[in-house]
């Protein structure tokens, strides 16, 4: 499945980049986080939030949808 | 309360004349006797020798307003309140310029006292916005709530 | 924080344009983080069949405007506060209109939610100001805070 | 010693007049309020607050002003 992730905030920076296509098979976000901090070692000492369908997902999660944001802390307010 | 999720985002600072507009809105409720409003508004800090002039807010609009309507919903669940408000810039908020305009109306003041606080504190927690802090020789850092 | 006692009274409602005005005083102090904002509006309560459609308020002025300006003195002492202010009305106010504003600014908002309370708790229990609740037959009755 | 009684609120209503003159020899605010209780019947049922000096006084004070503030319960704000 060819799933979009979107970095956020300073995410963009770490990253280089505000959005990637990747092609995952039936993961968990604790995967999707282990494939981030793989490819992109600065992303470790960060408390990364992942979301998708527009809620914060669980580690446990599975992949269901083809967005997935990528957060840094948030600041508002 | 309305059903439809509002858009909480104002491009750039939030106006005093906005504030006051929303107060005027609620004179025809004649249950409401105690407003509580919160307003964020950018500071000057002074970090490595360097000043604080904006704060540039980037987000993720459409779940940071489905988790507004959320709050709205739990803190009317919870509360007795009349109305509640929500407003956030995005772009850029200058310092002394207000970013954030949070707002509650009820009958009594310690409903409104209580749901506010909890409200701005769902606000920090929950919502994806984020904040870049510019300083004044053009460089950055990005803020992070504590 | 000024040493002269001010005048705390405004004839009338207080106007969302005030309040506004007040707002917007404080964009040049950039050390202002939050902003914490209690409005007071006069309810239409029903009291026996009959609806409250204005309260008159008298007060001691002078000791009034005394306490407040003591109360002030507390709070700078105890919080670090940038500002406060206190407005309230004296004369006739209808229902739906805003009868008190007060108003405390500091760098965090655990400040200013904190600091207000106990500025708002201080005034309806030491300020010596009566509202008299005006029906719409004309009859009235003295209101107490609870 | 001349003092002047000012009463507020409801109570100008109760007691029928806002003002009021009446010579005190060095009394306490207890003498006051019983004299006002006596004169008065109607206030025994209100949780007066007596002020002098724009400060609200215990019972044990003596009076030293020459004006007298009389107050019922406050409902300001």
């Amino acid at each position: 499945m060819d799933v979009t992730l979107t970095y956020y905030g300073k995410l963009v920076e770490v990253v280089g980049k505000s959005q990637e296509l990747i092609d995952v098979q039936a993961i968990t976000l604790r995967e999707l986080v282990l494939w981030l901090e793989n490819e992109y070692p600065d992303l470790k000492k960060l408390s990364l939030k992942i979301a998708q369908n527009n809620a914060i997902g669980e580690l446990e999660d599975k992949i269901t949808s083809k967005n997935i944001d990528i957060f840094p802390p948030f600041s508002g307010g | 309360m309305k059903k439809s999720i509002k858009n909480i985002f104002v491009e750039g600072a939030i106006t005093p004349e906005k504030i006051a507009k929303s107060i005027a809105a609620h004179q025809s409720k004649t249950g409401i006797g105690a407003h509580d409003i919160f307003l964020g508004q950018v500071r000057a800090d002074e970090i490595d020798g360097k000043m604080v002039q904006a704060i540039e807010f980037s987000a993720q609009k459409e779940m940071a307003n489905q988790i507004c309507h959320d709050i709205k919903s739990e803190i009317f669940d919870k509360y007795p309140i009349y109305c509640m408000h929500i407003y956030h810039s995005i772009g850029w908020v200058k310092a002394g310029e207000i970013c954030i305009f949070a707002f509650v109306s009820a009958a009594h003041r310690t409903t409104v006292f209580n749901a506010l606080q909890e409200v701005v504190n769902k606000i920090k927690a929950k919502v994806p916005i984020f904040g870049k802090e510019i300083f004044e020789d053009k460089s950055h850092q990005w803020k992070e709530n504590k």
